[in-house]
């Protein structure tokens, strides 16, 4: 298939075959503009910050944590928050503490599936600085290296209650409009797959999972 | 039994570590035979596991076989050494079925190498590993780490003997023994 | 002088015997001097006695009085006298023209010896003796100066088994020829002559113990020379090792002399009619059993002709019994005439090809001239349209119902199919079962063809040629409406001439001469049938344009479609039974063809051709019922025929329904469709398909109606109906293969009609015909969207294709809207015949059809979907990535019924007001319209509000979404950029959901369907194979047994007929 | 006739808005429900509405091509259009809707719409989980439409009309004369149906959420699953109104509609609640037998109803 040069609006998704190049989109993804009249954009925030999808990814130890937000003890429903099975219709994603190369892989393949605007939660040291794992072959050290982070909440494992703090915390930043963390992904994007592709060595897939 | 292996397999420095775990230790040519027989003759049809030993200063790889026997639960360790520098071992797939999936594993952590065990070389837990295998004892992880995934400043780390001296037992204060 | 000479000797009856004798002297002469010609003697004496057999029967057809020979110059009964009369002057003439073209096929072999073209000459000199003497003795001299000349023919080849079957041909007729010498003499013993008229005046002196001996044995052993079974192993060898020129003489010359004989000697034996009829069913039916088992060509001719004696002698003994002499000539003289040149023609082709098992005849699977001959004379062997026998076996069948032989009429026509299903085995394994029309055909092992010369051809098209002059002939007769009935058979053989050309030319001159065609044999039509002529000729033509996508050879395609459109066009066009009928089986024999020249469509063509002909002998034995009860063949005088018209009704209903796939004769369906050329597909689902529906209207509407009696038949119809709807249903969501399924779809959406029909009010019918127009819409649509991809990707099964929306759209969107209009929602058209139907059937009362109808309607959602999603949606293959839209010739005509399905969508009553007028006459109109919603007794209905509405909320939220899209960033994606449980898909093949797609449904309920259809069905087929062979075990080979057999024969018919103390 | 259709077209529109809230809020309403059985407190009543408008606001989308484009437009277009052909109000020109453009039948197979063209926009997502989805689901469908096609026929011959209004009117004059009453056997197997059309447990395998991600609307987010949630609300509360008037003596009231509604709903709901899920293969064999008796006991209590 004869490929058009790589311009701004394509990229070139060097670890996809030659046939598996047109099975996969070959967009760069764009930043989005809040909305032009300042009172819907807030509104829109006051509706994302009041209905959180949670991607059902557990991707560390944390993801243990997560399921207690659901019962009756912390009810986290309560906050509009909810369990989403595809990436597609959720809008935070939970880094359930340490990411291994191999998972972190899923994590930003499933991260960019997720339609903006789209929130990350880093729970746990973990994400943070290695925590217990700073010395594994195995494990990454700094997760915002590879995806931006729009809350962390720390600890080893941090309990629930923290939890629902962190998600209160969220929802208030979400609602003035501070977390502009897909737009940052994006503007920053070639930085972000430079590290990516650091420590993902098979790459085989496109650059950006549509 | 025991005897008998040592008449018929030439197994040494047998071992009765706690009741109903015994091990001993076998040349790498009649492993597979001893292992058949033990798991046809003698009973032992669960593998456990299997696993390796990184010896770096003798030189050696030893390769544990766990097997166990449901009957009169007991079970065998058996050691074999091979030489660490690129010997090859004998594959036992055609025993268990699960142990290609072992000897994948050891393949990849160690770089020991089954001949004949299917999908030996592909990737078990990291994809795309560019280095020496990380669980040889020679792999320096925390030197790999900090070069690949980057350190953060402002992290300090305990040792955790002397954190727990002065932290959580500060009256016992140092006094081993 | 020379002239009298000429006109009083030479042209003279007597000249045939002075011709063979003067020859059987010359011949020796000239062969001393030269082989070649003794030959040209040969056949001038062969050509002379054909010249005056012809010469003479044409004076006496002008109205010449019949001639009478006398020998020795002495009145009869005192000498011998011979007779040349209409019926003597067809036999000779038919018997000389075959043994001149016998001679013409056998040369080769007879100019090996002079002494045979000598015997030859001798053996046709005894046919015709046997034929013209009216002396008893005489008779058995010429009896035995044929036997022995037969076997010394026989004789010609001197291998080991013609050896052996001489000899027992031999024994067996001297035996037999022994007991009629002996019958001779018991005659002259008690009436004191032989001379056949005067016995027949005094047959009374012909009493007691001796007259019955006598007949009997005179009878019998004219029986016997027939090969009655199971007296008959010999003639089986003799057929099945003589050289095939001598085998046809033998099957046509010496049956045709013995069968007149018997006719001569028939007065004499009245009290033997119902034993004489027996033995020819016997025959014909157990012959034909046993033929299914064979797989040597000339064994099965054998058999073949065997049966075809049988059926004459049956039907000379049954028409003597029902006093319709009158009907001989044409009932008797049809078959005779009709089994001679095609049996004939078979024997001669089977000695051209010259293979002895069925199988190897595929060596002439790439010969169309052969192939087209052979078919030809199986067509007219079966009897089926235009050729004699099918204007014979509805003669002989009308008078069987007319005098109440009910099981007669099944025998004749059991016996007629099964004759049909070895002989089309037959041609099924001359057509080359793997035949490839998609051009890859080189990959595959071509057999060593057979070479043929044309002079070889010679014979069996000459034959060919009298069969349709006579079959013409014949029509006329029968009074059947030329030429308009024989148009199709024109319009096939002029596209035949011009098949030559270029496949898209070939399409062009098809489309014109069916439009034409068509045009004037339907534009005086009116009602229903003018109805049927816009869907079938017309719909046939919209759908034919699409066969132009091809432009390869396909020899036979487009003569073929112009008879099958035109065929369909007779069928509208009938007034009578027999025109329909006639119209039917051309019907079924062209769709037939067309079917074999599919990609492997060889087989399931032969079950659609059985399931076809038994269809068509129901609806044979119908009209015969029909006409017995009510003496009139017209159509619209079904409706009188009294009490027996529920079994009438029946009958034509299994007929119709067996045509159209009913549940549990269904089985043939799926094949024939699905192995059919793709377009041809569409045309046989969408069009020919409801030549079934018309036949099923027409008798609803003439019986059930005019008779104005409530039929229970029609109740059983509708049960028929709906659980052909729900298992077709059921069937097509397990299948695989795209064809298959919209086959069996096809099968269901069918069995809503017959429903509709079946509940006999104006509303049943008027969805009926409703949906048969929609039918025709959708399925057209389906199929050649079908013909598209399949042209595309080369593919039939479902799971191989996936994603082709995004190449071939328009293929989508048609598909997409044909499976609404078929689906039955709203508001496209479907859903306006599924209201009615539950109305109508509200109305009757038929409430479980009714719950039926609703789940078969749910089930066909299932496979709808399974088509649109496997093929158009999920995953597309890498290999299809580059596939182009399916050509414009192929789209223009799914447009175009898009377009009527928008139309009649937002106002039905275009359509529902012609349907409603043209049942008005049958069923009052119950139709209650109040502005544009229609209304019934239960609810309403209004489509163009329904289609604003359903415009109007579909309308509202797409402008919304594409508002909302202007404030979002939309990407488009690719097949692949799906959430794959945080992984990525590796291939298509694995990612696309297709195979076996329903599988928890199978779990669930797929018990049900479970072919037992086709296992009743083939347990059927082997259990006649079973039979066959069961009754086989008398032909052990020995000639001491088979002479056993026919002393045996002698003491069963003397027991049979009330033993000696009578 | 403009002036009349444009007063019909505002008619419906309110009774679209009113229903469609109702339909949110009562799905609200249930799930506190459920979360008081639970010990917890649940979503806030406008939770439903806000992940409508959350979705809404949401600003990227993919498409997989025009008809998963299409598809919830399909889907939303269904159950606007199911709403459209009933009366919802016995007696109120302002709620009859397009009731007079065909009867129950056209209701019933206009459910279909919706389905198919949704099925289509999934299906061409690509998904393999939203084809298994639609499998699944179709097939369950194929096998309540029985129970409730059978309970339809018998009301069908009771009531001796296909015509919802008329349905409803029969039903007039007091509790006594609603359907589920005069006819419990035809609701009995129409209930059961319900049961597998609201897609709650047990027959909610089609949906699926842990092993086929929620099976068709798999790769549906964004604006086209704003479509499908308000079209999940619009078109349960359409479903339960059906049921309404065929069954339960229909509303002449909105309090009415509501009251009844609500607890034909908590049927479903408490079912629902109560026990595990059915394979799909277990739930249509359920449904072919004892749904399927009761539905055929139903047309001969029918029958015997019309001769007696």
């Amino acid at each position: 298939m004869i490929k058009s040069l790589s311009t701004e609006d394509t990229l070139e998704n060097a670890g996809l075959t030659e046939e598996e190049q047109q099975l996969f989109c070959n967009a760069r993804p764009k930043q989005y503009e809040p909305y032009p009249i300042k009172a819907v954009e807030d509104f829109a925030n006051w509706a994302r910050a009041n209905s959180l999808w949670i991607l059902a990814f557990g991707t560390g130890c944390g993801a243990i944590e997560l399921r207690p937000l659901m019962t009756a003890r912390f009810d986290a429903n309560r906050f509009g928050v909810a369990g989403r099975p595809t990436p597609r219709q959720s809008s935070v994603f939970v880094i359930g503490g340490y990411a291994s190369v191999k998972t972190l892989k899923r994590i930003i393949r499933s991260y960019e599936q997720m339609q903006g605007p789209k929130f990350v939660i880093a729970l746990g040291i973990c994400p943070v600085n290695g925590g217990m794992y700073f010395d594994s072959y195995n494990t990454i050290n700094q997760f915002d290296m590879y995806l931006p982070v729009d809350l962390y909440i720390t600890g080893c494992m941090p309990r629930p209650e923290v939890l629902v703090a962190g998600i209160v915390e969220l929802q208030k930043k979400i609602k003035q409009g501070r977390c502009d963390g897909a737009n940052r992904y994006i503007e920053n994007f070639d930085w972000y797959k430079a590290n990516q592709k650091k420590v993902i060595k098979n790459w085989d897939m496109p650059d950006y999972n549509w | 039994m025991l005897e008998r292996l040592q008449r018929e397999f030439g197994v040494t420095d047998i071992n009765e570590l706690k009741p109903g775990l015994t091990s001993l230790k076998v040349a790498r040519d009649k492993t597979e035979t001893l292992i058949r027989e033990l798991r046809d003759r003698e009973g032992y049809t669960h593998l456990n596991f299997m696993t390796v030993i990184d010896y770096i200063e003798d030189g050696i790889f030893t390769i544990v076989y766990m097997l166990h026997n449901y009957d009169n639960k007991d079970t065998l360790s058996i050691h074999v050494d091979i030489g660490r520098d690129g010997e090859d071992m004998v594959s036992i797939h055609h025993l268990w079925a699960q142990a290609w999936t072992y000897q994948r594993e050891l393949r990849e952590a160690y770089g020991i190498r089954f001949p004949g065990s299917p999908r030996l070389d592909e990737d078990f837990v990291l994809e795309g590993w560019d280095q020496i295998p990380p669980m040889r004892r020679e792999f320096d992880t925390k030197k790999f780490s900090e070069e690949r995934f980057g350190h953060r400043e402002g992290r300090s780390s305990e040792e955790p003997r002397e954190h727990m001296k002065v932290n959580l037992y500060p009256n016992r204060g140092g006094d081993e023994q | 002088m020379v002239s009298s000479f000429f006109s009083d000797i030479l042209l003279h009856p007597l000249g045939i015997y002075v011709l063979a004798l003067g020859a059987g002297f010359l011949i020796p002469l000239f062969d001393r001097a030269h082989r070649g010609s003794a030959v040209l003697v040969f056949f001038a004496a062969l050509a002379g006695m054909v010249a005056i057999a012809g010469l003479n029967l044409l004076a006496i057809v002008n109205g010449a009085p019949s001639i009478d020979i006398e020998t020795a110059g002495i009145a009869p009964p005192f000498s011998i006298n011979l007779r040349f009369g209409l019926l003597e002057g067809g036999f000779v003439l038919a018997v000389n023209t075959a043994a001149l073209l016998a001679a013409w096929h056998c040369l080769p072999a007879l100019r090996q010896h002079a002494s045979a073209l000598l015997l030859f000459l001798i053996m046709v000199m005894g046919i015709n003796g046997m034929i013209m003497t009216r002396d008893l003795f005489n008779l058995f001299i010429f009896i035995e100066i044929t036997s022995i000349a037969t076997y010394a023919l026989i004789g010609m080849e001197r291998t080991g088994s013609v050896l052996a079957a001489g000899f027992k041909y031999i024994i067996a007729t001297s035996v037999a020829t022994t007991f009629f010498l002996l019958g001779t003499i018991f005659i002259y013993y008690q009436v004191g002559t032989l001379n056949i008229d005067d016995i027949i005046v005094h047959a009374d002196l012909i009493q007691g113990p001796i007259g019955f001996i006598a007949t009997l044995f005179v009878l019998t052993s004219l029986l016997i020379e027939l090969k009655p079974y199971p007296a008959n192993g010999w003639g089986l060898d003799v057929y099945e090792t003589a050289h095939s020129g001598i085998a046809s003489l033998i099957s046509v010359g010496v049956s045709a002399g013995v069968f007149f004989a018997i006719y001569k000697v028939l007065p004499l034996m009245d009290s033997y009619l119902t034993s004489i009829a027996f033995i020819g069913g016997a025959t014909f039916l157990v012959s034909n059993i046993i033929g299914l088992k064979q797989d040597n060509a000339r064994r099965l001719l054998g058999y073949s002709s065997i049966g075809q004696m049988g059926l004459l002698t049956l039907a000379l003994a049954l028409l003597l019994q029902l006093e319709a002499s009158s009907q001989l000539v044409l009932v008797v003289g049809g078959l005779f005439i009709n089994h001679m040149l095609a049996k004939a023609g078979l024997f001669w082709l089977a000695g051209i090809i010259d293979r002895s098992q069925l199988k190897d005849w595929c060596a002439i699977a790439q010969r169309p001239g052969l192939l087209l001959l052979l078919g030809i004379m199986m067509a007219a062997l079966i009897g089926l349209p235009p050729f004699p026998g099918f204007w014979a076996k509805w003669q002989l069948v009308m008078i069987l119902a007319e005098g109440g032989q009910y099981l007669w009429i099944a025998v004749v026509l059991i016996g007629s199919l099964l004759e049909a299903a070895y002989l089309f085995r037959w041609f099924s394994h001359a057509r080359g079962t793997d035949n490839n029309s998609m051009g890859d055909s080189s990959t595959d092992e071509v057999p060593p063809q057979a070479v043929v010369s044309l002079a070889q051809q010679l014979p069996v098209a000459i034959a060919t040629l009298l069969l349709f002059v006579i079959g013409y002939v014949m029509a006329l007769a029968m009074n059947i409406e030329t030429p308009g009935m024989f148009l199709p058979l024109l319009a096939g053989f002029a596209l035949w001439l011009i098949d030559g050309i270029r496949g898209r030319l070939k399409a062009l001159a098809m489309l014109l001469v069916v439009g034409a065609g068509g045009y004037w044999l339907t534009n005086d039509l009116d009602g229903i049938n003018r109805l049927f002529s816009y869907l079938l000729v017309g719909g046939g033509l919209l759908v034919s344009i699409a066969v132009m996508y091809r432009n390869d050879d396909r020899r036979g395609f487009y003569p073929l479609l112009a008879v099958l459109l035109l065929s369909l066009a007779v069928l509208l066009r009938a007034k009578t039974s027999l025109e329909f009928f006639f119209g039917w089986e051309l019907m079924t024999l062209s769709s037939y063809l067309l079917v074999t020249l599919g990609r492997n469509g060889v087989k399931p063509a032969l079950n659609y051709l059985l399931f076809s002909l038994a269809s068509a002998y129901f609806i044979l034995a119908g009209f015969a019922l029909a006409y017995a009860a009510s003496g009139s063949l017209l159509l619209s005088d079904l409706g009188n025929s009294g009490d027996s018209i529920g079994l009438i009704f029946s009958l034509l209903a299994i007929g119709f329904v067996i045509k159209m796939g009913g549940f549990g004769v269904h089985i043939w369906l799926p094949g024939a469709y699905a192995e059919a050329d793709d377009d041809f597909t569409a045309l046989l689902s969408a069009v020919v398909s409801k030549a079934g529906i018309f036949g099923l209207v027409l008798i609803a509407a003439n019986l059930g109606v005019q008779s104005d009696i409530g039929l229970d038949p029609t109740y059983v119809l509708g049960w028929i109906g709906i659980l052909t709807a729900t298992f077709g249903a059921l069937m097509a969501v397990f299948q695989e293969d795209i064809k298959r399924m919209v086959a069996y779809s096809s099968m269901g959406q069918l069995g809503y009609i017959v429903t509709g029909i079946a509940l006999m009010s104006h509303l049943g019918w008027v969805s009926a015909l409703y949906m048969t127009v929609n039918h025709f819409l959708f399925k057209g649509i389906l199929f050649l969207s079908i013909a598209g991809i399949v042209l595309r990707t080369n593919e039939r099964m479902m799971y191989k294709m996936g994603g082709l929306i995004k190449n071939m759209p328009f293929t989508f969107v048609f598909t997409m809207i044909a499976i609404i209009a078929m689906s039955g929602v709203p508001p496209l058209t479907g859903f306006g015949g599924k209201w009615m139907l539950f109305n109508a059937l509200m109305d009757k009362g038929w409430y479980f059809i009714a719950a039926f109808a609703f789940f078969s309607s749910a089930v066909a959602f299932l496979y709808m979907f399974r088509l649109l999603q496997t093929v158009f949606l999920g995953q597309r293959k890498l290999e299809h990535a580059q596939l182009r839209e399916a050509p414009a010739i192929l789209l223009a005509p799914q447009f175009i019924m898009i377009a009527a399905i928008m139309v009649i969508s937002a106002y039905p009553r275009l359509l529902l007001d012609p349907l409603s007028a043209a049942i008005d006459p049958w069923i009052s109109n119950t139709l209650v319209w109040e502005g544009f919603a229609l209304q019934t007794q239960y609810g309403y209905w209004n489509a163009p509000m329904i289609m604003a509405v359903v415009g109007g909320v579909w309308m509202v939220p797409l402008i919304i979404l594409l508002l909302v899209s202007l404030t979002m960033k939309i990407q488009k994606v690719e097949q692949f950029n799906i959430v794959y449980a945080a992984e990525r898909p590796h291939r298509p093949e694995d990612t696309h959901f297709a195979y076996n797609f329903f599988a928890h449904y199978d779990r669930a309920i797929g018990f049900l369907v479970r072919p037992r259809a086709t296992a009743f069905w083939n347990a059927a087929v082997e259990w006649s194979h079973t039979l066959a062979s069961s009754l086989r075990v008398f032909y052990n080979g020995n000639g001491q047994t088979y002479a056993l057999f026919i002393l045996m024969y002698f003491v069963a018919m003397v027991l049979f007929n009330g033993g000696l103390g009578s | 006739m403009i002036a009349e259709w444009i007063g019909k077209i505002g008619n419906f529109t309110l009774t679209l808005l009113i229903v469609t809230a109702y339909g949110l809020f009562m799905t609200a309403f249930i799930e506190r429900i459920i979360a008081k059985v639970q010990g917890r407190i649940g979503i806030p009543y406008w939770q439903p509405v806000i992940n409508i408008l959350k979705n809404f606001f949401k600003r990227t989308a993919v498409s997989h091509g025009y008809m998963f484009y299409l598809g919830p437009v399909f889907r939303i277009a269904g159950g606007i259009g199911t709403l459209a052909f009933i009366p919802v109000i016995y007696g109120s020109e302002t709620f009859s809707n397009f009731s007079m453009a065909g009867d129950l039948f056209l209701v019933i197979y206009f459910m279909f719409f919706g389905q198919l063209g949704m099925a289509l926009g999934a299906g061409e997502s690509g998904h393999p989980y939203s084809a298994i989805g639609i499998a699944r689901g179709l097939s369950q469908m194929t096998a309540y439409e029985v129970p409730f096609a059978l309970a339809v026929i018998s009301i069908v011959i009771q009531y001796d009309t296909l015509s919802i209004t008329e349905i409803v009117a029969a039903q007039q004059g007091g509790w006594e004369n609603w359907t589920v009453f005069t006819n419990w056997v035809a609701t009995l197997a129409a209930m059961l149906a319900f049961l597998g059309m609201t897609g709650y447990s047990p027959f909610d395998i089609f949906l699926a959420p842990q092993e086929i991600p929620i099976g068709p609307p798999t790769e549906f987010h964004s604006a086209y699953l704003s479509f499908m949630s308000l079209n999940r609300a619009l078109f349960g509360a359409t479903k339960l109104v059906l049921f309404m008037n065929l069954f339960f003596g229909g509303a002449t009231g909105l309090l009415e509609l509501m009251i009844k509604t609500w607890l034909i709903y908590m049927v479903a709901i408490v079912i629902g609640v109560s026990f595990p899920r059915f394979r799909v293969d277990q739930a249509i064999r359920f449904f072919f037998k004892i749904p399927t008796l009761i539905g055929i006991m139903s047309i001969v209590y029918a029958q015997m109803m019309l001769t007696s």
